[in-house]
């Protein structure tokens, strides 16, 4: 439908407002023209989305331009056109990300006119953000790997540009230059999939239809690629095999788990914890969930490569629990909050991984805005506290009605009401293999119960979290005037109270029942699965119970004014609920402690070490490249040289003197 | 027959003619020769961009190389073998030409810094273009040797007499190993023509068959002399020593059109004539690259002189497109050609900004600098651009010169390629490193009077970042011209 | 079969001589003339012998065999190679008048002398190349010999002169002696004093052939100016004033040159094998001599010396290839070796003439005394920098584009090893004339500016002229490389 | 015993080597400019000796034209010699070669 070209303008408003934005002299007309064109496309994105919405059985619809092309003449390697295009695809999946990542850009760009107003990179953060924006929405709604790739790279790039904000401090320079290099690793890992589907599949593209309205079937199209990758497993795609799926599909993994911050790579998004609240909202709410999405562009690959779907499960359930261990031992309330959003990809990419489409990319979905709630919220309560230290703070639900409010309302969500828990067990109980059949036992097993200790210490995270900063009362600390904890300006509050309503809208949504209509004529629903929904609800309990045995304020009779302290005491008793906490759940912690540690100690002293082998090699570079060598090699080279010469002229008859 | 070609190459020598006779005593007089110069150089670049956007349209509509630009004059022919005065351009030349005119245009703007003996400056510079220009033109063996060797004296005077401390030896060192490629130049011409026993060095000329020994020595021979002056890795530390002792508008030259002129002597001799020596010994090739790019990625990390470190960048830089060379295959090459664009510019702008950061601050030194945003943001601005189109983000230059290196790459050596791409690592590590140790971190005081880019560092850094957008972003209205050239490379490898 | 008049075959030499003799006449006739008179008497002889070679070429426009005229059967002939070798050396000598008088400026008395002195040499040189038997060619060699030295004396303004003629003079007749044993003992052999019989005798007593071939060689090194006899070129440069010496070294490298030509080429061939094992021995050694002196050189005026022998080893190149090639092709040996020949005479005459612009000018000879030449006078530096790099072979001037010719005829004909160490010493020449040039330029000068205003303009546009022909001739080397071709032919 | 080529040919290269002996070793200039002149001899006895015993191909006397010429090339050459020698002793007042050699310096 010609009405789909509008999703041009989805990426494009915002390029055109981060240009524009460069004429005004006034930052604050500057950032107000960026936060409109973003609200425009976000429109537009959403318009969108309610006609796919109509459509969603509809095949998707492709607009493509040619960004260079060249025919290689050596047909025995390239049999392809070489033919790199840029465009969009509507499609039901990317229509609905494409609004969710409008929405979130829009929403902490709002939120950053109030949250950074004073402060040094003002008018670059917002450009640099809409840029950013552009690279995240046109990767949500690239038709093609080439495309992807462009876009991966340009929010790369948009990324650094946000997290360097705070240049004037030398550590935040290091993390910016952190940022980049580890995500750099992961657009290494993405171009040589490219190029290695490319290789692959141009021989199959090539003997393709050309769809209606181009020259060739792009061999890096999507739906080119399943096509492939369907009749590679019949054999009948010269020189691909399962072998070359299965290098594909871990190297397509490896670029997701670099993007979507899993364990350990999470240190890019940690990394980005220590630059401004805003900054750390897009990349956790923009940029992190695109790894997920890059799997789902690529399912059919990891699909059909054997082995790859629950080697993925199992990292992503594993990652998550290592992150949400040590989301639970953390003080520091922006780590906390990066754990929980790794966790929740991680969780998503277990789903993935059990042949859940649906139910990981619900969970990518839901996660795009939970993670805007949440970071926004934290943003405001480092506002209103002065510190990072969620032990220094507390007494919010007193003082800071409202954002604790929607702490604790993303707590609800987080803890299993928002469904991943529910849709990670399901899509994990029913195992469907989508090559066929189902995966083996012991896989399923080790993804379940992986997946159990996750969301119990999903849940846990998210009770501490809440009840630690929202209970009790404010931590009196020197210098800090605890009486005037107020709520914040509503500036800051509006976007948290619209990201709290989005994020429950995505929610309920998805709740069983509804067809995913957002993931377009792929029906493929899990259906209602009791078992998911209990085990879910139990680790809900489990979760949120040794939450409220440990960290709620203690047994302060005047907390609970309404229950009496007989009935309190007989209940405790009558349950051995103390019993149950020190026997159960403190190995548990243990546990979490011991993860913690191996995170502080193992994962990040192994990037450094990283970068100090490479800065141990070039001191040994620097040592020989001193003149003498260089002298060596050119004497060396003269010798060569004239060897050469002289053994060629000894062949070719030339050396002896030619007497007549 | 069209007399454009010629006009490229040999206006700035016109011109260097006339400032020769102009005198420098004030700096009103000084300023005249400055514009005579600048006059030289841009009818050049002007002709060259008009005449290069032509080609595109002729040679993209499908014209081929055959007799599109070209000039061919009989030069001597008494003589055992037949030379030709012989200039063409095909679409491997119009991009290099491109950014040759512009760099040099941009080195004789950077002259206005530049206050003793301008005009003995102007005129080299202007000398210096004619000879890059001519061999990038020439398509004849004898031709493109003598304008091979026209390189030789201005760049070492200009090295030695405007460079810093140290220059001497710098000079000293590109004196040295340019003579030895220019001789082993001359010894591959004389065993293309003599030794093969060809009557005629045309390169056009369809040349007789080498022995194997002949031509694995011509190979090898061609290899060393381009490899010198492409800086490949055993052969770059003269490129090192002239890039950090030179003054900046000669380093920008250097690193700018010096590098990429071996890498098309690679293409255009040790390639086209050689081809089954090249296709034989192409994994030794792609090992040297391997090598060289981490050699250069690593080499670049510990430098304390921000030069010394573009220079080990330009060896990772030029390593890429010796896999590329290594690799042969069509895409490779043309993403060759347009990594050598695109290095052009990125590194001459590398260049001045790092050169206008060490006449701020009046240090070399990386430690020395810091929190220079603060007093230039846009100096640091210039210098994220030509990093990040080092590093190949995309809608910048390097976006599809990497990636179609990679592309091309990839079929044929697949680990060098694999290995290769994954130095990019260190490199966007080492760039970014750079720019926090000197354009981030706490501003310090002692620069607070730095003033940010003058109006001279814009004249000639924008076009620079306007030749980087350009190229990255219709990167599709270049490619099928390259391709057009490439082709010629490409059909001799596969017959060869 | 002679087309050509024996009186006008013969007015090249003539006028140079009778020009000679009037200016002696003058001189001693009337004394009360202004000195400067004598030189336009020898132009206007050269002149003469031009125009002479000149219609003695347009006689020969439809001889295939280039052979104008033979007298005294086979003892002089005058074809195209002596006729190029005539024009070469009358170019050489006005140039010289031309450019030399700030040499004679300061011995008047001696003027007339002089340019006698500077026509009979010219003679001499063409009368080498004309000649075709042992007879003449000895009378050639020793008053070229003799007349050289005698300039290098007469022109002497300190002892320095004398001393450095004296060196001339004794290297120059051992050479001479060395070359008349040669020539005695194939005599000898042959009974015969026609080089061309040596030929048909090689086979009869190889040893004495052998030794009087390698005797005759050994001398003409000394004319030429290379390896084993050459003492007394670099003595000569620095020693005698320039505008002389630039003289004495090209014409005696002419004559040379035309000498080994005719003496190897047309007379033995390729039948007597041994020189063609010696030359390129020679060429060998005295190519690595010549160019590693030039590395170690400090004054500048040895060095050009150098580089003018280095050059005339390289000579020597074309001298060895001129049967056919490696391909059925006949080789262009003889066409490179003319072609370098002239280029060489020329850039040999205008680097001197340079030099002793600056010489007048008062600046010292020591290499060091050069450095930033280009703020004192940048014409000067200019004219240096072109002389010095064409003699070197720097690319692009004539100088290398003549190597290339002479290595490319080298290569062609199975020489390759020789051809190596050409294009070694050619690294080796080409960095030490960088160097200089880096010295012109680099160095900030500290002493104060000067003017070239002390030489006469003609003086000056000469040497400029001179100097140009070194970048000229890139462009039109195809002229110089067709003439060369023609004077080449008869020797073939 | 019959004086034939051989006898010639050896006292002729006896001369030569004297005369360059003579050459290096000499230290006064004129013994230099003597052995000069020996050089020369040494050539014209060895051809007179051939001219008489040989039968010359041609019936020219070209041997004899040739060693008059190399008699006058001597006398011209050698009285040369002297005058240098004779303006060098004027000069510097020395007559050494090494010593003329250092007046160079």
């Amino acid at each position: 439908m010609a009405i789909y070209n509008a999703a041009w303008a989805i990426p494009l408003l915002p390029l055109l407002g981060a240009l524009l934005s460069f004429g005004v002299e006034s930052q604050r007309r500057a950032a107000q023209m960026c936060v409109v064109f973003s609200g425009l496309s976000f429109m537009v994105a959403a318009i969108l989305l309610a006609v796919r919405a109509t459509h969603a059985s509809a095949g998707p619809f492709v607009s493509l331009v040619t960004f260079f092309s060249m025919l290689p003449p050596e047909g025995t390697i390239f049999t392809s056109q070489f033919q790199a295009q840029v465009g969009i695809q509507v499609d039901a999946l990317s229509a609905s990300f494409a609004a969710a990542i409008a929405f979130a850009t829009l929403l902490v760009q709002a939120y950053a006119l109030t949250a950074m107003r004073g402060e040094a990179g003002f008018r670059r953060f917002f450009w640099a953000s809409s840029l950013l924006a552009v690279g995240t929405i046109g990767f949500v709604l690239s038709p093609n790997l080439f495309d992807s790739l462009i876009m991966w790279m340009g929010a790369t790039a948009g990324l650094y540009l946000l997290v360097s904000l705070g240049w004037q401090r030398s550590d935040n320079a290091l993390r910016a230059m952190r940022v980049m290099v580890v995500l750099t690793a992961g657009d290494i890992a993405l171009t040589l999939g490219v190029l290695f589907s490319w290789i692959k599949f141009g021989a199959f593209s090539s003997l393709l239809a050309a769809p209606v309205g181009q020259t060739i079937a792009d061999p890096f199209s999507f739906n080119v690629i399943s096509q492939a990758v369907v009749s590679t497993t019949h054999g009948s795609v010269a020189g691909a095999g399962p072998r070359a799926l299965a290098v594909m599909g871990i190297v397509f993994v490896v670029a997701a788990l670099v993007r979507s911050a899993q364990f350990p790579f999470h240190l890019w998004l940690s990394d980005a914890a220590g630059a401004a609240i805003p900054v750390l909202a897009l990349a956790a709410a923009t940029v992190a969930p695109l790894g997920l999405f890059l799997l789902a562009r690529v399912y059919p690959v990891l699909a059909h490569a054997p082995r790859v779907l629950p080697v993925l499960a199992l990292v992503g359930a594993v990652s998550a629990v290592l992150t949400a261990a040590v989301g639970v031992t953390h003080r520091n309330v922006r780590s906390i909050a990066v754990c929980a959003v790794v966790s929740e990809l991680g969780l998503g990419l277990a789903a993935l991984g059990m042949g859940g489409y649906s139910p990981g990319l619900f969970i990518a979905f839901t996660s795009v805005l939970m993670s805007t709630l949440l970071i926004l919220v934290i943003g405001n309560l480092i506002r209103v506290y002065r510190t990072d230290d969620i032990f220094e703070m507390g007494g919010a639900w007193p003082k800071v009605r409202a954002t604790s409010t929607a702490l604790g309302a993303w707590a609800l969500l987080a803890c299993g009401l928002g469904l991943s828990s529910y849709f990670a067990l399901s899509a994990a109980f029913s195992g469907a293999d989508p090559a066929g059949g189902r995966f083996s036992a012991p896989e399923r097993g080790a993804v379940t119960v992986a997946l159990v200790i996750a969301a119990t210490l999903g849940a846990l995270l998210a009770g501490r979290l809440l009840l630690t900063i929202a209970g009790g009362a404010v931590v009196r600390r020197r210098g800090f005037q605890h009486d005037r904890v107020a709520d914040p300006e509503p500036g800051l509050r509006r976007p948290v109270w619209l990201a709290l309503v989005a994020a429950v809208v995505a929610v309920v949504i998805g709740v069983p029942g509804l067809q995913f209509v957002f993931y377009g004529n792929r029906h493929q629903v899990i259906g209602f699965s009791v078992v998911a929904a209990l085990v879910a609800l139990l680790t809900l309990a489990c979760g949120v119970g040794v939450a409220v045995l440990l960290y709620a304020p203690a047994r302060r009779a005047t907390a609970r004014p309404w229950m009496a302290p007989w009935a309190l005491r007989a209940l405790e008793e009558g349950l051995y609920v103390e019993w149950v906490t020190q026997s159960a759940m403190q190995p548990l912690l243990v546990v979490a402690s011991r993860v913690s540690s191996f995170d502080d100690q193992v994962t990040a002293s192994l990037a450094a070490s990283v970068g100090e082998s490479a800065d141990l090699a070039a001191g040994r570079v620097a040592t020989l490249e001193k003149t003498r060598s260089a002298r060596y090699l050119a004497g060396g080279l003269i010798v060569i040289a004239v060897l050469t010469l002289l053994s060629v002229l000894a062949a070719t008859g030339h050396l002896w003197v030619h007497v007549a | 027959m069209s007399v454009i070609l010629s006009a490229i190459v040999w206006t700035p020598t016109l011109f260097a003619v006339i400032a020769l006779f102009l005198p420098e005593r004030d700096e009103e007089e000084r300023g005249r020769v400055r514009t005579i110069a600048v006059v030289g150089a841009g009818i050049s670049f002007l002709v060259t961009t008009l005449f290069a956007v032509l080609g595109q349209i002729v040679l993209a509509a499908g014209g081929g190389l055959a007799g599109a630009y070209q000039e061919n004059h009989a030069w001597f022919w008494n003589f055992l073998f037949r030379a030709y005065y012989d200039l063409t351009a095909d679409g491997m030349t119009l991009p290099l030409l491109v950014v040759t005119t512009t760099v040099f245009g941009c080195a004789i703007f950077h002259s206005w810094k530049i206050h003793e003996r301008v005009r003995l400056y102007v005129i080299l510079v202007l000398l210096l273009e004619t000879a890059v220009n001519g061999v990038l033109c020439s398509a004849d063996f004898v031709l493109f040797a003598v304008f091979w060797g026209l390189l030789l004296v201005p760049m070492y005077l200009l090295i030695r007499v405007w460079g810093g401390p140290g220059a001497r030896r710098a000079s000293a060192w590109f004196a040295g190993f340019h003579t030895l490629s220019f001789v082993m130049i001359v010894a591959t011409v004389a065993i293309i023509i003599v030794a093969a026993g060809n009557s005629s060095s045309a390169m056009t000329a369809d040349l007789k068959t080498f022995s194997v020994a002949a031509e694995t020595a011509g190979f090898w021979l061609s290899f060393a002399a381009f490899g010198i002056a492409m800086a490949i890795f055993p052969l770059h530390t003269w490129m090192v020593e002239a890039q950090s002792k030179a003054s900046p508008g000669v380093a920008a030259i250097l690193s700018g059109t010096m590098l990429m002129l071996g890498a098309y002597g690679m293409m255009r001799i040790s390639l086209v004539v050689f081809p089954s020596a090249a296709h034989y010994y192409s994994f030794a090739i792609t090992g040297l690259a391997v090598v060289g790019a981490f050699w250069g990625s690593i080499g670049a990390v510990r430098q304390d002189e921000l030069r010394r470190f573009i220079a080990y960048m330009n060896v990772a830089q030029m390593s890429m497109v010796l896999l590329a060379i290594g690799a042969q295959t069509s895409v490779a090459l043309v993403g060759a050609i347009l990594l050598l664009a695109a290095h052009g510019f990125a590194s001459a702008m590398l260049t001045l900004v790092s050169g206008a950061v060490e006449e701020r601050t009046r240090t070399t030194s990386i430690r020395a600098m810091g929190g220079l945003v603060a007093q230039a943001p846009r100096l640091a601005g210039f210098w994220l651009v030509a990093a990040f189109s080092v590093i190949g983000f995309p809608a910048l230059a390097g976006f599809t010169a990497d990636f179609m290196v990679f592309a091309g790459s990839f079929p044929a050596h697949r680990i060098a390629t694999v290995l290769v791409m994954a130095s990019v690592i260190i490199t966007t590590g080492g760039l970014l490193w750079v720019a926090n140790r000197v354009f981030f971190g706490p501003p310090r005081d002692q620069f607070v009077r730095v003033p940010d880019v003058s109006f001279l560092d814009l004249t000639v850094l924008i076009p620079l970042v306007g030749a980087v957008l350009l190229f990255g972003i219709r990167a599709g209205a270049i490619v099928p011209v390259i391709s057009n050239g490439v082709l010629e490379i490409t059909t001799r490898i596969a017959s060869g | 079969m002679n087309l050509t008049p024996l009186w006008l075959a013969l007015l090249p030499e003539t006028s140079l001589v009778v020009a000679a003799a009037v200016s002696a006449i003058v001189s001693l006739a009337l004394p009360q003339l202004r000195p400067g008179i004598h030189r336009w008497i020898a132009c206007l002889g050269l002149v003469i012998s031009l125009a002479a070679c000149g219609l003695v070429l347009l006689s020969l426009r439809h001889v295939l065999s280039g052979v104008a005229i033979t007298v005294s059967n086979g003892g002089f002939v005058v074809d195209s190679f002596a006729l190029f070798i005539a024009i070469l050396a009358c170019v050489t000598a006005l140039v010289t008048c031309l450019i030399s008088d700030t040499a004679v400026r300061r011995i008047p008395s001696r003027m007339s002398a002089f340019y006698a002195l500077v026509l009979v040499a010219t003679a001499a040189a063409e009368a080498i190349a004309a000649q075709r038997d042992m007879v003449t060619f000895f009378i050639a060699l020793t008053l070229l010999l003799v007349s050289l030295v005698a300039l290098g004396a007469l022109v002497k303004t300190d002892p320095r002169g004398g001393v450095s003629s004296f060196e001339h003079l004794v290297e120059g007749i051992v050479g001479t002696a060395a070359a008349l044993y040669g020539l005695v003992l194939l005599y000898g052999v042959t009974g015969s004093t026609d080089l061309a019989a040596v030929a048909r005798a090689a086979g009869a007593a190889p040893g004495a052939v052998a030794l009087g071939v390698g005797l005759l060689l050994l001398g003409l090194c000394a004319t030429l100016g290379i390896f084993p006899l050459r003492q007394w070129v670099g003595r000569v440069a620095s020693s005698v004033p320039a505008g002389a010496a630039g003289f004495i070294l090209a014409m005696s490298l002419i004559g040379g040159g035309a000498a080994l030509a005719r003496v190897t080429v047309s007379g033995f061939g390729p039948g007597v094998g041994i020189w063609r094992w010696l030359v390129p021995i020679i060429a060998a050694v005295a190519l690595a001599h010549a160019s590693l002196n030039a590395l170690r050189e400090t004054t500048i005026s040895r060095l050009l010396a150098q580089l003018v022998s280095a050059q005339a080893a390289m000579l020597l190149l074309g001298l060895i290839a001129f049967t056919t090639g490696s391909r059925a092709l006949p080789a262009y040996g003889m066409t490179a070796f003319l072609a370098a020949l002239g280029v060489t005479a020329i850039a040999t005459v205008a680097a001197f003439g340079v030099l002793a612009m600056l010489q007048v000018a008062g600046i010292g000879d020591a290499i060091g005394d050069l450095r930033g030449l280009a703020h004192r006078s940048a014409p000067a530096a200019l004219m240096l920098t072109i002389a010095i790099a064409t003699l070197a072979g720097v690319p692009p001037l004539a100088g290398f584009l003549s190597r290339v010719l002479l290595i490319a005829s080298a290569t062609d004909t199975h020489y390759g090893w020789l051809a190596i160490v050409a294009i070694a010493s050619t690294l080796l020449t080409i960095i030490a004339a960088i160097r200089c040039v880096g010295l012109f330029y680099a160095e900030a000068g500290s002493e104060a500016p000067f003017t070239l205003g002390a030489t006469p303009v003609i003086s000056r546009v000469v040497a400029g002229a001179a100097c140009l022909a070194g970048v000229v001739l890139v462009v039109l080397i195809q002229p110089l490389l067709a003439v060369a071709t023609a004077g080449a032919g008869p020797l073939r | 015993m019959t004086i034939g080529q051989g006898q010639y040919a050896l006292l002729g290269a006896v001369v030569f080597a004297i005369g360059l002996y003579g050459v290096l070793a000499r230290r006064h200039p004129l013994g230099v400019v003597m052995a000069l002149g020996l050089l020369f001899a040494a050539p014209v006895i060895t051809l007179a000796g051939f001219t008489n015993v040989t039968q010359n191909v041609q019936q020219l006397p070209l041997g004899g034209a040739l060693s008059v010429m190399a008699i006058i090339a001597t006398t011209c050459a050698c009285s040369l010699g002297f005058a240098l020698v004779v303006l060098l002793w004027r000069r510097s007042g020395r007559a050494d070669v090494d010593a003329l050699g250092d007046v160079e310096g």
